[in-house]
């Protein structure tokens, strides 16, 4: 069989990783179709031909299950839990995450945080560090992926944006790990879509994640395993 | 990842998009420059208008517009049995929608500087309108032709938010090169996205360039 | 009548009217002359369909041409300035009207001949000089085998060796193959040479018809290439011009003669021939001759009045002949064709 | 939120990048309808090129060449004293290259159509070649300016991933309408979605009609 | 020399080859004629310096005009095919050149008023009749007020009233401004009552000079508007014309005057005027006359190769008058102007 699973663009490699494990084990074939979260949900809301969808946020799988477009007796379930980290410009030590965040002349880069959930995680980080002004100098991507851009050419000198990327980037960068105690968690959501209620290779999947096998790929890229 | 996919399918979706594109917009060109009808200013305004909204909002709504739920893509459904959205003629459709201005303008501009007299030496030569249109207008107009083929064939390869939008992105069926490069850069795969975009870019300036030549040779032999 | 064209055509601009009704016979040339932007060129687009705007009615050889296309009428139409197709050679623009009205090979080739379009059948229109973009325009024209030709002053522009050779040409094509021809010219040497007819036109209104110039009428009794001997009762006369024995040829007097009372003696004219005043009208101006047994009638305008009396003898002396068939056989024109 | 800000801003990007484009692209577009160099059809297609790539990646190279490490960032630091990204500038920048196939090729067919003719006029009657560019060529190749600059105007009003890119999306400085509708897509807020684009599209409706209209008038008046 | 213009100048089209050298008199019209295609538009585009590829030199008066940018040559050229500019009316086609070399406006004027331009200046060149057309391009070209006439068949399309109209009037130009002109036409008339000398060209190379035609010196003896009195020795004749008292007039014979060895008698000549044959060459086919104190020299063709004997009397009998001002008062013609 063959499914066709959405997912965020920032899971994106993980999810790779995962359906290349999960075709292995089953030998259904998975198709993964990326974007930004919102796109993903406009469309799957006029009738994309999406099985599962793996979210980067709670919020727009909960609108899905209140509009009623998932399959029955299957709520959304949290796979993975983001986490944020720093990214620097400078490759030599270049301060404690205190030190960089405060500082009012650096460009820090972030992903929007009306459109991204890892930019409400970073706007929770920087409002801690910095009393009023928190977005002076801030530098918004479309996506965390944009934000990254910024930093890996050059034209912001550092940024908040998943550990995944920091991990998963093929040039070296300085990277430190944001304590997740900063900010609201980055629950991210599966679920199961109406037209796939009775697709077992999907359901099989939305299992698979929660199987070791997965869980490790992703707590190697860079995810905190929910409990 | 294999890309002959997505490369041929783009291939596909930008070759019949100009192809199409042009046999909409010349009619239409050639109203607008030969009208004298009062609307004519606010046609002339409606066909550059797919160009001020944002190419995903573009898509946003003709996701809506053809959406089996509504009567256009209800229509479509009872027709041809399949959904509009999310499969190659919807990308099609889409295309053509966002790259008219593209096509219009050229051609309008090109027909206008025709003049009449051309048209009325061939009517008293036995030529139909019709006839006149093809074997006059059309090649005297060849340079507006070539700039509306050439830039709504470059603007269907390169945009992607009307077709990431519209077309959700699947393999083998919707995802064109662009959308393969937009994601090596958002996965921060810049290798990837260096290739492929500098195979886009040499792919497309030979090809370009061999059109140009050959547009130069036909008017060299006056043909 | 069916062999007539027949128009009645009202048309207005920003400042000129055109308000133009006549029969024009279906048969050789017919000049429309008039001062430049009396509307010459208006009725001929009106006449070809080519005025949507314009009111009234066309009408030729009793086929109603009201709202009929212009590519349906089957017209030759020669315009003012010449509108070659920039995108095809020569040869491709002769093609053109010749392809769609399926013009016989031959015809084309006799065009290109006489037109001396050889040379030219290559070449783009961009790098024609101006008399060769006339030429080559004039021959798109014949070459499309028309039902009437409109020519808008097909010869001007051209230098007077290739005009004595055009004219003749354009003579023989519609006596040859019974084209009618109207045709626009503000030159007295065309008229004279070329009309059957003329008709006047004034600030877009018809001034009314005058007919040929005096000529005289002979018959060709001998021919050699390039040259014809037309008999005029008892005169033989050797011109310029291709012709077969037995035709009709005109020989216009042209605007320059001199009539005389006297004999010139020697002299330089071309030609000069005895007539016989047999009538001359004072009010008119003009002077009806007896020449060689055929009646014509000339202007005479001199300041002091003084007209010749009836009976007395006069000398005309023609600076230049220039004679064009009338009356040719056609059966043999056409097979010469093809 | 307050809208004057993003709307005022794209208005000034549009604007500015339409007239800067439109002094860029004469030269080129009138360049390349002249010209008989060898090179011609090479620089026509590189015209075009900018047009393959998807915007967003665009933007990506952009940022690479704009970027203060780079020697064209660097030397524009060294200008300005300011970075020439995520500013302004920056942003006109992008838009001018992104949309340069839409001035350069409009431009060049009516130029091309203009012909020789009326420029050698021109010189006979006295007027340098520059005198007789904007007294002759540029009039008769009105139809040509428009659509160039209609072209280049609205596809800068609606093109967002550049912008987007180059810009870092900072309210007041470079966040434009576009981002805002594309944001509230984003985000699920379709209401303010609606509004804005409806807004947009009656605005660019008629401010393009009475383009249209006025051109109209100007032909009419044949001056 | 200095008051000339000297080119020496080649160039080549695939099929083509022009070869000129030549020099002008920068004084009264030389007419340029030749055959259609021998290279007359594409010689005097040559000296305006519309033909960047021309190899050679061209020398105006002493200065060198090598590299010379169009512009700056101060040229007035009418093209054969008018080139008007379509996006501005009349009137703008007329001050453009007028502005850029600051033609007073009273040139202008008057120039509107000679061409009779007046109802025209509020139109747009798409609306003009094809006379008007190139009124208008003749007028463009004398507004922009020119150091040299470069004129391309100006005339030609026009008829025969308005051409014997403008005719004065561009002799009057070049003659009262001292603007010479270089004059392509294929027109005899024109050649005759124009030009002061004439070029020949054909197949691209130059074939020699020519003077004037046969023509008679006059001068004003009495003028009411638009007639003069022209003394010719003991004969004074009044014809149509624009002048003053003093001027000196040239009346060309023209092409079609009757030279004949006895008197006409009563005949519808213009003018008839007794001529002296001096001298009669077989050989060229030349008789020198003396005709009234004037000696002018006529060719005499005729197909039996009789002259008249030297000592003969001739009467030369006119179709038609038709004289040019060649020396006027300028002073005077200026002082008009503004
Ligand atoms: N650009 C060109 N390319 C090739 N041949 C050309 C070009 N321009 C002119 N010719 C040729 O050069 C010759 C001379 O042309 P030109 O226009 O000077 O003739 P002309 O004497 O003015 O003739 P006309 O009286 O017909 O205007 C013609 O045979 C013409 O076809
Ligand atoms: N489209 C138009 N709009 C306004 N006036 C026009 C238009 N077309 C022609 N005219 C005017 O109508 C009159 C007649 O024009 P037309 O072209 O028929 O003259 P014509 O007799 O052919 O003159 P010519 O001998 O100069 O070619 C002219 O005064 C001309 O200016
Ligand atoms: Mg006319
Ligand atoms: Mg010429």
């Amino acid at each position: 069989d063959r499914i066709t699973v959405a997912v965020a663009a920032n899971f994106l490699t993980t999810a790779r990783d995962i359906s290349a494990a999960y075709s292995a084990e089953t030998g259904h074939e998975v198709a993964l179709v990326h974007g930004s979260t919102g796109k993903l949900f406009a469309q799957i809301v006029a009738g994309a031909p999406f099985d599962l969808f793996l979210s980067a946020d709670a919020a727009r799988p909960a609108r899905l299950a209140e509009s009623g477009r998932l399959a029955d007796g299957l709520p959304p379930r949290t796979y993975a839990i983001g986490r944020l980290s720093l990214v620097h410009g400078d490759k030599t030590e270049p301060g404690t995450l205190e030190e960089i965040l405060s500082r009012p002349d650096l460009r820090i880069a972030v992903a929007d945080p009306a459109v991204a959930p890892y930019g409400g995680a970073a706007r929770d980080v920087l409002r801690t560090f910095r009393q009023d002004g928190w977005d002076r100098g801030l530098l918004r991507g479309e996506s965390v992926g944009q934000a990254f851009a910024f930093v890996a050419t050059g034209n912001a000198d550092a940024g908040l944006v998943a550990l995944a990327q920091a991990l998963t980037f093929d040039r070296e960068i300085w990277a430190m790990e944001v304590p997740e105690t900063l900010h609201e968690p980055i629950l991210q959501d599966a679920v199961l879509l109406k037209r796939a209620g009775d697709n077992d290779a999907a359901r099989a999947f939305l299992d698979f994640l929660g199987r070791p096998i997965a869980t490790e790929i992703m707590a190697a890229a860079g995810y905190r395993i929910p409990p | 990842m294999t890309l002959w996919g997505p490369i041929w399918l783009t291939l596909q979706l930008a070759g019949l998009t100009m192809v199409l594109l042009l046999a909409l917009a010349t009619p239409i060109a050639w109203w607008l420059a030969n009208t004298r009808a009062r609307i004519k200013p606010a046609i002339e305004a409606l066909t550059a208008l797919p160009l001020v909204l944002p190419p995903t909002v573009l898509g946003f709504y003709l996701l809506i517009l053809m959406s089996p739920e509504s009567p256009v893509g209800a229509f479509w459904v009872t027709l041809t049995g399949e959904a509009l959205t999310f499969s190659f003629s919807g990308l099609v459709f889409a295309s053509i929608f966002y790259s008219l201005p593209f096509a219009v303008q050229p051609l309008q501009t090109a027909f206008q500087s025709i003049g009449r007299g051309m048209m009325e030496a061939a009517a008293t030569l036995g030529a139909s309108r019709w006839d006149a249109f093809r074997s006059v207008a059309l090649p005297l107009a060849r340079r507006g032709v070539l700039t509306a083929a050439v830039l709504s064939f470059a603007h269907t390869v390169g945009e992607f938010g009307v077709v990431l939008m519209v077309g959700g992105n699947i393999p083998g069926r919707t995802r064109v090169i662009s959308i393969e490069i937009y994601s090596a850069v958002e996965t921060l795969d810049y290798r990837t996205a260096h290739v492929l975009s500098g195979g886009l870019l040499v792919f497309s300036f030979v090809v370009l360039t061999l059109v140009y030549v050959m547009n130069r040779r036909g008017v060299r032999a006056g043909v | 009548m069916s062999d007539q064209l027949e128009f009645d055509i009202s048309l207005r601009f920003a400042g000129f009217e055109l308000e133009a009704a006549a029969e024009v016979p279906l048969n050789g040339i017919t000049a429309l002359s008039g001062p430049s932007g009396s509307g010459k060129t208006t009725l001929l687009r009106a006449i070809a369909g080519l005025e949507p705007q314009a009111q009234g009615h066309v009408r030729f050889a009793g086929e109603d041409w009201n709202g009929l296309a212009p590519e349906a009428r089957g017209v030759g139409y020669v315009f003012q300035d010449a509108r070659l197709f920039p995108h095809l050679d020569v040869a491709g623009n002769l093609d053109y009207g010749a392809r769609r009205r399926g013009t016989p090979r031959g015809l084309v080739d006799a065009v290109i001949d006489a037109l001396d379009l050889g040379p030219l059948l290559h070449r783009a229109p961009a790098t024609l000089s101006g008399g060769e973009t006339r030429r080559v325009a004039l021959g798109r024209a014949l070459a499309s085998g028309p039902r009437i030709l409109l020519m808008d002053e097909p010869l001007t522009g051209l230098d007077r060796a290739r005009k004595s050779r055009l004219m003749p040409y354009i003579a023989r094509a519609v006596a040859g193959f019974g084209v009618p021809a109207l045709y626009v010219t503000h030159s007295a040497v065309e008229i004279g040479f070329l009309a059957d007819r003329t008709l006047s036109i004034a600030e877009g209104k018809l001034q009314g018809w005058s007919g040929a110039g005096p000529r005289l009428l002979g018959q060709v009794t001998d021919a050699v290439p390039g040259q014809v001997c037309l008999a005029i009762g008892r005169r033989a006369v050797w011109l310029q011009g291709h012709g077969e024995v037995g035709e009709i040829w005109a020989l216009p007097l042209g605007q320059d003669y001199l009539a005389a009372s006297e004999p010139p003696g020697l002299c330089n004219a071309a030609l000069t021939i005895e007539a016989l005043v047999m009538q001359a009208e004072h009010g008119t101006g003009t002077c009806d001759l007896d020449v060689e047994g055929q009646q014509i009638s000339i202007g005479w305008h001199r300041e002091d009045g003084v007209l010749p009396e009836p009976g007395a003898r006069l000398w005309l002396s023609l600076p230049r002949l220039l004679a064009r068939p009338i009356q040719v056989n056609r059966e043999a024109y056409e097979s010469n064709l093809t």
